[in-house]
């Protein structure tokens, strides 16, 4: 163990051989990957980073693709060949519409308070859509908004990339077009600019009266 | 939802807007809120939503919420909340500005309901283009075959060189105070060692082996197995002289048995 | 799709694309694929042995191989790259009182006999004590003593100094040197409250008798 870093340097396996390593270690796993994962698993000195580079190349068209998923990366089918997995299509589960823009909403502005989320709706968000994109892992707790009352904010996941194909979250659909509109601002209500976050609190209070 | 009785007070009215008006009506269980009710109503005007007469929607939105008055529904309250606010902002719009008046102004508060109708919009138009993308176990598909990473765990046990020194030192100064910490525990007396063989003769009936009267827990440690050894010999040569038992040895060295003195 | 049956009997897909598609089916499939199972999925007129035997080709040497299972196909990880499927977690542990004790005798007066560390610890050495430290490597078996029995003897290995930074075992510091640096724990045993320093010189002396 003790002189295992001074032969790394020049122990690295060639490129190619790396290439062939991402390659198997990606193959086996259902999930995507960490660049830092790979290079835990794989000898001392390997690049996996440069590997990906390559093998991505090499899978270019191919019936299975490499896809970049935040800072992971995994193999998936190519999506025009959909078409022949009938068999392994999983049932999807069926979202509300409330879920689905509640979800947009998360992905678009994150990190978002669920105040926010009721003002971009202008209804209050029950419990229930929450829990539902929590449980599927497409959303989480972000860090806690530095304003009064510390409210948790919420952003997407990993698993929402993987499951919509996105790279990043950079890569929404339409992003840049909607920031430049202004759509994404945090806008207030003008000359409700005392707190509008009470404000926003007490409509979403009265509002879950008259849910369910 | 609406029941015949009901329906039948808009016989007056033409057919286009009765049914216009009874889709308002089933649909209002479905809208998600006052703001959905306005983008609903803003598409009859036909606009980009940037060029929208917020006056003309309050206009539809208050004549909505009279009709369902009307049809006895009841509206939720924050509907009814909408409903005031925009009565409000329309006689704010058609009166002349008051320039002592504080707060925003009517154009400012139509502006910013504009702004998120806008936003709204916007948000339903990405959330379909998202749901629309290639979807994982829809269109495109993860391996299906996954092998699991077993894991391996090695233990590796160190020591630094402190270890191994303070070690050293602990067991050195053990030794230095041993004599003066006199420790009784592991020494056993001739008088322990008599009374235990006087116990146990009486059961070996033949030549057994002097070692085998060691007490319990005394064999390993050496200190101790030295201590008992020797009470034990000195007590059997005690139990000699005073003729309860023989003692024997084949040669020098070897194992020194005793026998229980038949009278 | 709908009108896929009538246009099949022209329409084959190439066999690139052909391999492509088994490739997917392949990749996503939760079990090995027969080419029955694969020609029901593709579309009419397809063929895709043929189109195996190019996949296989394809991967040949790669980190994944393609492989037949009774009379059904799956990728499956190159076997010389099996040592990538497992996450190596090294848990460091403190070598035990009894372990490292033995070990400093060893270390100090090597070589050394069993009986003599038993002697200098006042205990008896468990024999997994010094099968644990021979598994390390960090001792090893020196030659036999010429004292009747012929007792085996003890002495560190090259690993050993080389863990501890150790040029020779005579490098260890000697006691003088372990007090200098404050090392030696000088407070007296409970009850002896004799003057621990000259004890420590006395005995010192003593220790002398185990030194080669």
């Amino acid at each position: 163990m003790t002189d295992a870093p001074e032969k790394s340097l020049f122990d690295a396996p060639p490129i190619a051989e790396q290439e062939r390593m991402v390659e198997a270690i990606l193959f086996a796993s259902a999930e995507p990957v960490t660049v830092a994962e790979m290079a835990e698993r794989m000898p001392h000195g390997s690049d996996p980073a440069e590997a990906l580079a390559y093998l991505r190349k090499r899978y270019e068209g191919r019936g299975v693709r490499l896809v970049r998923v935040g800072d992971a990366w995994a193999f998936r089918t190519a999506p025009d060949l959909g078409f022949l997995m009938q068999k392994e299509t999983v049932e999807q589960r069926k979202l509300s519409r409330a879920a689905i823009e509640t979800l947009a909403i998360i992905a678009y502005h994150q990190p978002v308070t669920r105040a926010e989320i009721e003002e971009i709706r202008g209804v209050a968000v029950s419990r229930g859509t929450i829990d539902q994109l929590l449980e599927m892992e497409w959303i989480r707790f972000g860090r806690r908004r530095m304003t009064p009352g510390r409210p948790v904010t919420f952003v997407v996941t990993q698993g929402f990339l993987d499951h919509f194909n996105l790279e990043s979250a950079r890569d929404l659909p339409g992003l840049k077009e909607l920031r430049a509109a202004g759509l994404l601002d945090n806008r207030p209500l003008p000359g409700a600019d005392a707190a509008p976050d009470d404000e926003a609190e007490d409509i979403s209070g009265q509002t879950e009266l008259f849910e369910d | 939802m609406p029941d015949t009785s009901e329906t039948n007070l808009f016989e007056a009215q033409s057919v286009a807007d009765r049914l216009q008006a009874e889709a308002l009506i089933v649909d209002v269980e479905g809208f998600e809120g006052p703001l959905d009710l306005l983008l609903t109503l803003s598409r009859t005007q036909k606009v980009d939503l940037r060029r929208i007469s917020v006056l003309e929607l309050a206009e539809q939105y208050l004549a909505f919420v009279d009709r369902a008055k009307a049809l006895r529904i009841e509206l939720a309250a924050d509907y009814l909340v909408m409903a005031a606010w925009l009565a409000f902002l329309k006689s704010r719009l058609l009166l002349p500005p008051d320039p002592a008046a504080d707060g925003p102004s009517a154009e400012d508060m139509a502006a910013h309901l504009a702004f998120q109708l806008e936003r709204l919009q916007a948000m339903r138009e990405a959330a379909a283009q998202l749901m629309a993308r290639d979807r994982l176990g829809r269109d495109t598909f993860a391996r299906g075959l996954s092998e699991e990473v077993a894991r391996v765990r090695k233990v590796v046990y160190t020591a630094s060189l402190l270890d191994l020194m303070q070690a050293y030192a602990r067991i050195r100064t053990r030794d230095e105070f041993r004599p003066y910490a006199f420790d009784r525990r592991d020494v056993f007396t001739m008088e322990q060692a008599l009374d235990r063989l006087r116990g146990l003769i009486g059961f070996a009936g033949d030549w057994t082996e002097l070692a085998s009267y060691l007490p319990d827990g005394w064999g390993g440690d050496p200190k101790r197995r030295r201590s008992a050894t020797a009470a034990t010999f000195a007590a059997s040569l005690e139990l000699a002289k005073q003729g309860q038992i023989e003692i024997r040895q084949s040669e020098t060295f070897a194992p020194i048995s005793i026998r229980r003195k038949t009278p």
